[in-house]
């Protein structure tokens, strides 16, 4: 198991009362594997079943892998312009 | 010739097509988003932008090396603010040169649009009741604001 | 809020957006036409616009209320520069102003393109090899400049 | 027959060597017709066949009927923008 940093913002940060989380992957997890386990914390249940995940700057798909040493970032429905 | 910038500061309109016009290109279009007053019928005094700033430089960067290659824009200059704007604030601009006039046009409205898709930036809306709300532009009601 | 003119003096595009911005919209585009120093691949060195100047108003404010109409947009103003200018002078601005974007965009692309078809004004160029000729945009070779 | 003043800019003000032009046109004279007396002129032949004709500042059709009165003018190829 390794530890991976997440990054939260917004309506998701006030969620989980939190700007960031860490939590214990198995080596090779994937994004939706990564979801499944921050949907299980406290608060997180008024996540979507599928919230966008941006690993290193740029958004990943659901079955990426995630390295212990990515900068990883749940990404909540964007408002910008 | 292009670049993308968030920033925290006033965006300058005025010189951001001054940044761009030149003699070479025949035509200038440019974009810009204001903070109104109301939004889904709920009167609005401020709003707040924040963002996942390494990402969105990142993102906004992607887009505009992408409208470039995609539209020939010989330059292409886009900013977006984040903090706490005023009512009428710039919240975002895009100025995008060409020689001819529908890419210029059309790169505009290519990378607004992109903007509001992909770039980590939200918005906390400040009502005159003293509310505050995260906008959710996929739960919204009525189309999104510009 | 919405207005037209021919001028004759300088354009100037941030007094332009600054009539035009308000609270109450969110979106504002713009256009600039500016001279270019090629067209047809031939080198320029100024324009020169002349008008039909009281049908040429006449019809620029027949597009802008066309628009107003068509797009619903809160505030137009079009102001196109007759007399001789030089390489990278404004010659025609749009600002549009919607509470969303797409109108906003969309209007300032349908008076452009109007501007374009219908409204009586002529350009001489003047070339560096000192020969000066109209432009029929109908006999163009290649896509007219914007 | 009545006297018409009809307005030329640019490209066909050099063609016919004139700001403007003096024509006499029957009562209840179209658009068409007046067209077909200006192509008489010297230097006309070079005019497209049927040149954009505005009449009261607005752009006219070629059955619109002219009267004396009328604020005539043939418009050029516009390049404006």
């Amino acid at each position: 198991m390794s530890t991976v940093t997440v990054q939260l913002f917004a309506s998701y940060a006030e969620l989980l009362g939190a700007s960031s989380i860490e939590l214990s992957l198995a080596p090779g997890s994937t994004v939706s594997e990564l979801v499944r386990k921050i949907r299980l914390l406290p608060g997180a249940s008024l996540l979507p079943t599928t919230p966008r995940v941006a690993v290193n700057r740029a958004f990943a798909s659901s079955d990426q892998r995630i390295d212990p040493s990515d900068e990883v970032a749940l990404i909540p429905p964007v408002a910008g312009g | 010739m292009s670049r993308s910038a968030i920033v925290v500061s006033e965006i300058d309109v005025a010189a951001l097509i001054g940044e761009i016009r030149s003699a070479s290109f025949g035509a200038v279009s440019s974009f810009i988003g204001t903070v109104r007053d109301v939004s889904d019928g709920r009167r609005v005094t401020a709003i707040e932008y924040s963002a996942y700033s390494a990402m969105a430089e990142s993102e906004l960067q992607r887009i505009v090396d992408e409208a470039e290659k995609r539209f020939g824009v010989s330059a292409l200059v886009v900013e977006h603010r984040t903090g706490l704007l005023e009512l009428g604030d710039v919240s975002v601009a895009i100025v995008a040169a060409h020689e001819h006039r529908s890419p210029a046009l059309e790169c505009t409205k290519f990378v607004i649009e992109e903007i509001k898709k992909r770039v980590p930036i939200w918005k906390m809306e400040h009502y005159e009741d003293g509310m505050r709300e995260w906008v959710d532009p996929t739960r919204s009601k009525h189309t999104s604001p510009a």
